[in-house]
């Protein structure tokens, strides 16, 4: 692909901080979020979920349910189509348990009425008969092999023989001579690290509206990261045509990963089937909780060696991840992000993926690379205090760095770690004197960011604006985004341009909102697309002026003449080329469709400063500095937003965020009271250093930020925690109680 | 169910006696509308006392206050004379929940729900607060302290409800505090919680004190060994450490989401010690 | 030819052998090669694998050119959140 | 069950509705009344996401009953802006970045409100722990505070 790599561009638009598109809807509560909305004759649907974390059902009974006035649809796992296909299967067996539930709060019945009253009133009076069977919910314990079996003959060929039936992938990954390495250190430290399941905490619950006809159309509008997606799972376990169910993203109230898969929209789909009329279903905060997307959790061997000097010999990681009762292959992704910020010789990392009785892993921001990265981090920083050494400038000489042969295989290309720590290392916080019981912590994180399927068009209005129609909803401002790229090319001022996102039926697939790709690939497209009604417009002026289409280019949103025809006609603008385009062959759009590649990998570091409670073992976080590479910052309060509130997930899961499994395998803290995200009160302010290293692979420079700034805050947190205290934390959530037992043992 | 909103306590209390069924108080309802939302209780009426007068008023009273039970925590807060007279009180009130459940929630509910972790009742315990009681015989009333029984459970007659609660006057040279711990800085549910009421004579010698505790044990728990730990003493680090041992002796926690057996012992001896020289410092004492 | 670097877990499939060679000029004919060649890689390529082809990663094109000299590596399918 | 009849004022608009005895106000003004910026994103107290204010005090719209705004006087998001005007909080906000997914955003706004009611120049700090029942996902709070101090400053100078 041939790209017009001018990272020193002078930008008009990309880099400034216009008003988002979206501002004054979301600030007047105009805006409308997957609850939002209703349809004629609605009904409303609640559903039954599993009081056990592992069960057989051995019967259903819901005729009572059924006689009951008001009660429209009933159905279960059998009123979907049975699927080929492991993964679609995996993901409607969680929507709605078949023959087993597999954790507390799994779904097996839901019922539509003409009213929420009813449709609870109806779940009392169904009687499902459950044969409840022994449960495991640690991750150790599911390896072990006399553990109860979660599921059956899901082993995957990759997984070492001998191992228990819950294992059901393995992955290993590294280069270079191990034994020689650590023979190589003056220092070795092996650890052992553990991380609870979190969850994206998404303010807004899942909701959705279905309504199917009698012929077989359906239209659903829903809360999700992507409506392809939403559209393709859903009617494949309808048994439809996609082109039959058109999906329509509703405003979003946070995803981070855990809205780009499917809960509650078959079901409704399902129920307006059967009942012939719309159905609304909105999830509690009880049932996100216990049936939505928490990200794994995880049990970690770390031996790094080193030399006196700070120079890393060798590395090895051993990762054991469960992903919830279903298989998952997050540990892939943190098996090779683990130990992506250095430069080593000798490096291995090994990854298990173990069933237990737990809700289905959903994606959480850089899947799989928290966790790994803490427990590595956390290591390097032992070893730093062991030998003396300062942790920045010991990450400054193994830094990986372009030609550097990543741990995960690839050499990597212009990449911005070395810029990030130097920046670190010069900004004041690193510097500044701490007080006795503070602690410092540092860490560096790396995501890969994505591209994917990309489609966008890009509308010339006759009255000189543009409208730019894409297919990934917005998460974090990239309409904003989108528009500015879009204005940038054309030359055109940002509020000329208005962004929507379609519907399923309206423009061609888009892979979900996620992998941090939509400023970069819905950024690129409509770069493209931005180009190809570009040269529509040179064509037009070219047809109005009588001379050859190559001799006009396009100049601050203008057709100009050049060549020999330079100055014979003045520029004429976007604006009089769109007036007259019925004139000149008719509508002007541009389009864009591809597999966008080059997202060019992404690199944090960030800077955290405790104080540590000795009394109560309460964490204070003090000061909080985030350094990352954005390759380019097209709209940098965005991106001080995704570097902020990235920072503050992550700091939730060092000190606070858990899911609490008691002995009956049921979750302990199913809401906001107990599962503790960080609330205003809790934090400093957290300031930001953007860095800019292009990248080599889009036309503005652009990386995806949204991910990475999850990645570090776990280990700078438990390196500061640790250096406060004197004692080396090894458990996340570092909770007070952890950390004054940590204490107690000295 | 049913809703209702009585004018006078006895029209109150005749609703609540002629219900055969479920009756639920709303003063807040921050506690009672989750209960709703839970589906765990289906009340077949709910009273609102929030409309009978005097109920919402706090009256000045042979030189303490009385609190009508359906007083917010956030008008409670508003209120320099009971700020003034006890602050230790005020603070314990004002940490139920957010600002938002600030401007519902109330005392006598907080101390009605039988929480063993409810923030305002340890420092009502150590003020030796009194409620009024309304039933279907009139009005009685009642040490806080004799309330709770149980996480969940009162003393209250089924068809008994707080009116309101008597803060007394207390001497020159007094002063009280109320101290809580929670893994954030806000929105939580105590992990372990102490309030201490004390009387200073001129020299700063204790002279009289009330140590309470919660979420420590079933019950909001007065502690009177911790407070003959103080009583003669100027808190210095004997008196302090003997005030933690015996609250730390007086424990007897669970094991749950929010803490360790271990921790809330622990702690509960940290928070004792602090809240005591909050306390002495409002006395007029120095330590 | 290409060399494929494989990742650990799956060279027991490849008779311990990464890199191996293949004939291949485009991420199609890389994946079939390897299929034919080793069998017991094809239900992982079957299940989704992504290509780093001089440090940068695709997950899906087919019709991405393979030069020679191209530094090709192996890596599972990969997705974000 | 049998549903009450309410009379109210909701924005300074008298209203009436019809709603079940165990309605919370937060169901009455999203299914009932057609307000859906106030958002359930708890129903439990804990989230912020609901607030509204009840005769001038903060309150979580989830936790009053629908029955309980009887000749009350309830101020919702859909109040804020006077018209076309924006309220200055509103202004701050899209100024500065202060809302990601836009959530929680009816909600701060409604509790920011009424903090500078009580507070026109309140310190980060009371800005903080004023805010601590309203969660925010998206954003770390950062620039939310930097917009509630903004909005505050240009109030006060106003």
């Amino acid at each position: 692909m041939a790209l017009d790599n001018t990272p020193k561009r002078v930008f008009k638009v990309v880099g400034t901080r216009p008003p988002r598109p979206d501002g004054i809807d979301k600030v007047t509560g105009r805006a409308l979020y997957g609850a939002d909305v209703s349809a004629p004759g609605m009904l409303t649907a609640h559903i039954l979920r599993s009081p056990h974390a592992h069960a057989e059902i051995v019967s259903i009974d819901t005729s009572a349910a059924e006689a009951l006035s008001g009660v429209k649809a009933v159905v279960t796992a059998k009123d979907f189509a049975p699927q080929d296909d492991d993964f679609l299967m995996d993901v409607l067996d969680n929507c709605m348990a078949r023959d087993k539930v597999l954790y507390d709060g799994h779904a097996v019945v839901a019922v539509a009425a003409t009213n929420s009253a009813i449709a609870k009133a109806a779940l009392k009076l169904i009687k499902v008969t459950y044969k409840a069977l022994p449960h495991v919910t640690d991750v150790d314990a599911a390896m072990t092999l006399d553990a109860p079996v979660v599921q059956e003959g899901r082993s995957l060929e990759t997984v070492p023989e001998g191992m228990s039936q819950n294992v059901t992938s393995h992955c290993e990954f590294g280069h270079g001579d191990l034994d020689a390495g650590f023979q190589k250190a003056d220092v070795v430290v092996e650890r052992s690290f553990t991380t609870a399941a979190t969850h994206q905490g998404y303010i807004e619950p899942h909701a959705c509206l279905a309504s199917m006809t009698a012929d077989g159309k359906a239209d659903l509008w829903c809360c999700t990261q992507g409506q392809y997606n939403v559209r393709d799972l859903c009617s494949a376990a309808l048994g439809m045509e996609g082109s039959q169910l058109r999906v329509t993203a509703s405003e979003i109230g946070g995803g981070f990963g855990g809205k780009t898969t499917v809960f509650i929209e078959p079901v409704a789909l399902a129920l307006s089937r059967k009942a012939g009329r719309p159905v609304k279903i909105v999830m509690s905060r009880d049932e996100v909780f216990r049936a939505t997307g928490p990200t794994v959790s995880s049990s970690i061997d770390v031996k790094i060696g080193m030399t006196r000097d700070g120079r890393i010999t060798a590395g090895e990681a051993h990762l054991r991840y469960s992903g919830g009762a279903f298989p998952c292959g997050t540990v892939d992704m943190g098996a090779q992000a683990a130990f992506a910020a250095y430069d080593l010789q000798a490096v291995r990392t090994l990854g298990y993926n173990a069933l237990t009785n737990r809700p289905k892993e959903a994606a959480y921001r850089a899947p799989g690379a928290p966790q790994a990265i803490y427990a590595v981090e956390s290591v390097v920083d032992e070893l730093c205090q062991q030998l003396g050494l300062d942790p920045l400038e010991v990450r400054l000489k193994n830094a990986a760095r372009k030609g550097t042969r990543s741990s995960y295989g690839p050499t990597f290309e212009d990449i911005g770690l070395v810029a990030t720590l130097e920046a670190a290392k010069a900004h004041p916080h690193y510097s500044a004197p701490l007080a006795e019981g503070q602690g410092r912590g540092l860490s560096a994180g790396f995501w890969f960011n994505f591209g994917g399927n990309t489609c966008v068009t890009l509308n010339v209005n006759t009255d000189g604006t543009v409208g730019v129609t894409e297919g990934n909803p917005d998460i974090g401002g990239s309409r904003a985004a989108i528009s500015q790229m879009a204005a940038e090319e054309l030359g055109i001022p940002y509020d000329k341009i208005r962004t929507i996102i379609a519907d399923t039926s309206a423009l061609g697939h888009n892979d979900v909102t996620d992998g941090s790709r939509v400023t970069f690939s819905v950024g690129l497209a409509t770069i493209k697309a931005a180009q190809d009604a570009i040269a529509k417009m040179c064509s037009r002026a070219a047809q109005i002026w009588g001379i050859d289409e190559e001799a006009v280019v396009w100049k601050d949103g203008a057709a100009e003449p050049a060549g020999p025809n330079a100055g014979k006609f003045p520029p004429m603008s976007l604006a009089e080329i769109a007036a007259v385009s019925f004139n000149t062959g008719g509508p002007i759009a541009g389009h864009h469709e591809f597999n966008a590649d080059g997202a060019g990998v992404s690199f944090g570091v960030h800077l955290v400063d405790v104080e540590v409670d000795k009394e109560t073992g309460a964490t204070k976080v003090l000061r909080y500095t985030v350094f990352q590479d954005a390759g380019k910052a097209v709209h940098p309060s965005y991106v001080e937003g995704q570097m902020q509130g990235g920072a503050v997930q992550g700091i939730g899961w060092a000190l606070n965020e858990e899911y609490i499994y008691g002995e009956d395998g049921r979750l302990q803290n199913p809401g906001f009271l107990d599962y503790r995200v960080p609330v205003a009160s809790d934090l400093p302010p957290i300031e930001t250093v953007i860095l800019e290293i292009p990248n080599p692979g889009h036309p503005y420079g652009v990386r995806g930020v949204g991910e990475t700034p999850i990645v570090p805050p776990l280990a700078a947190l438990s390196n500061a925690v640790s250096r406060a205290i004197g004692t080396r934390m090894s458990s996340l959530p570092m909770s007070p109680p952890r950390i004054l037992k940590a204490l107690s043992k000295g | 169910m049913r809703f209702a909103q009585p004018r006078t306590t006895e029209e109150a209390a005749g609703l609540i006696a002629q219900e055969a069924g479920l009756t639920r108080i709303l003063s807040g309802g921050t506690d009672v509308m989750v209960q709703l939302k839970s589906g765990l209780v289906e009340p077949d009426l709910i009273v609102d006392i929030k409309h009978i007068p005097g109920l919402r008023a706090i009256t000045p009273e042979d030189g303490g206050f009385r609190i009508g039970a359906a007083v917010s925590g956030a008008e409670l807060g508003e209120h320099e004379g009971v700020r003034a007279l006890w602050p230790g009180v005020v603070e314990g009130v004002e940490l139920i929940g957010s600002t938002q459940v600030q401007g519902r929630a109330t005392m006598a509910g907080n101390l009605c729900n039988g929480s063993p972790a409810a923030d305002a009742v340890p420092g009502l315990v150590a003020a030796n607060a009194i409620a009024r009681i309304m039933g279907p015989d009139g009005e009685r009333d009642c040490p806080v302290a004799e309330i709770p029984v149980g996480p969940g459970k009162t003393t209250l007659a089924k068809a008994e409800f707080l009116t309101s609660i008597f803060l007394p006057a207390r001497p020159d040279r007094s002063g009280d505090a109320y101290l809580r711990f929670i893994p954030r800085t806000e929105m939580d549910i105590a992990v372990a919680a102490a309030a201490v009421s004390l009387t200073l004579d001129a020299a700063g010698t204790v002279t009289a004190a009330r140590v309470a505790l919660g979420a420590v044990a079933p019950t909001i728990r007065l502690v009177p060994a911790a407070a003959d730990a103080i009583l003669g003493a100027k808190l210095d680090d004997a008196a302090i450490a003997a005030l933690m041992e015996a609250c730390s002796a007086a424990c007897n926690p669970i094991d749950d989401k929010r803490g360790t057996i271990e921790f809330r012992t622990q702690v509960a001896g940290v928070l004792a010690k602090r809240a005591a020289l909050i306390a002495y410092s409002r006395a007029g004492g120095t330590v | 030819m290409v060399a494929v670097t494989i990742w650990g877990s799956l060279r027991r499939f490849t008779d311990g052998k990464s890199p191996v060679d293949v004939d291949a000029t485009n991420f199609k004919e890389l994946l079939d090669r390897l299929s034919e060649e080793y069998p017991g890689l094809k239900p992982q390529i079957e299940r989704g694998v992504s290509l780093a082809l001089d440090g940068r990663i695709y997950r899906e094109a087919w019709f991405t050119k393979i030069g020679p000299d191209s530094e090709v590596i192996l890596m599972p399918y990969m997705a974000g959140g | 069950m049998k549903s009450i009849h309410v009379s109210t004022t909701v924005n300074g608009d008298a209203v009436e509705f019809i709603c079940a005895p165990d309605e919370s106000l937060l169901d009455v003004l999203r299914n009932r009344l057609g307000l859906t910026g106030a958002k359930e994103g708890c129903g439990t107290g804990d989230c912020g996401a609901c607030s509204v204010t009840l005769n001038g005090r903060l309150v979580c719209s989830c936790l009053v009953l629908g029955a309980e705004a009887e000749g009350a006087d309830v101020g919702t998001i859909e109040g804020l802006a006077n018209g076309d005007a924006l309220h200055q909080l509103q202004q701050s906000f899209i100024d500065h970045a202060a809302l990601q997914c836009g959530i929680c955003t009816p909600g701060i706004l409604v509790a920011a409100k009424a903090l500078l009611e009580k507070n026109p120049d309140p310190t980060d700090t009371e800005v903080r722990y004023w805010l601590a029942g309203n969660l925010c996902r998206c954003t770390g709070y950062d620039k939310i505070i930097h917009a509630v101090q903004d909005a505050a400053q240009k109030m006060r100078s106003a």
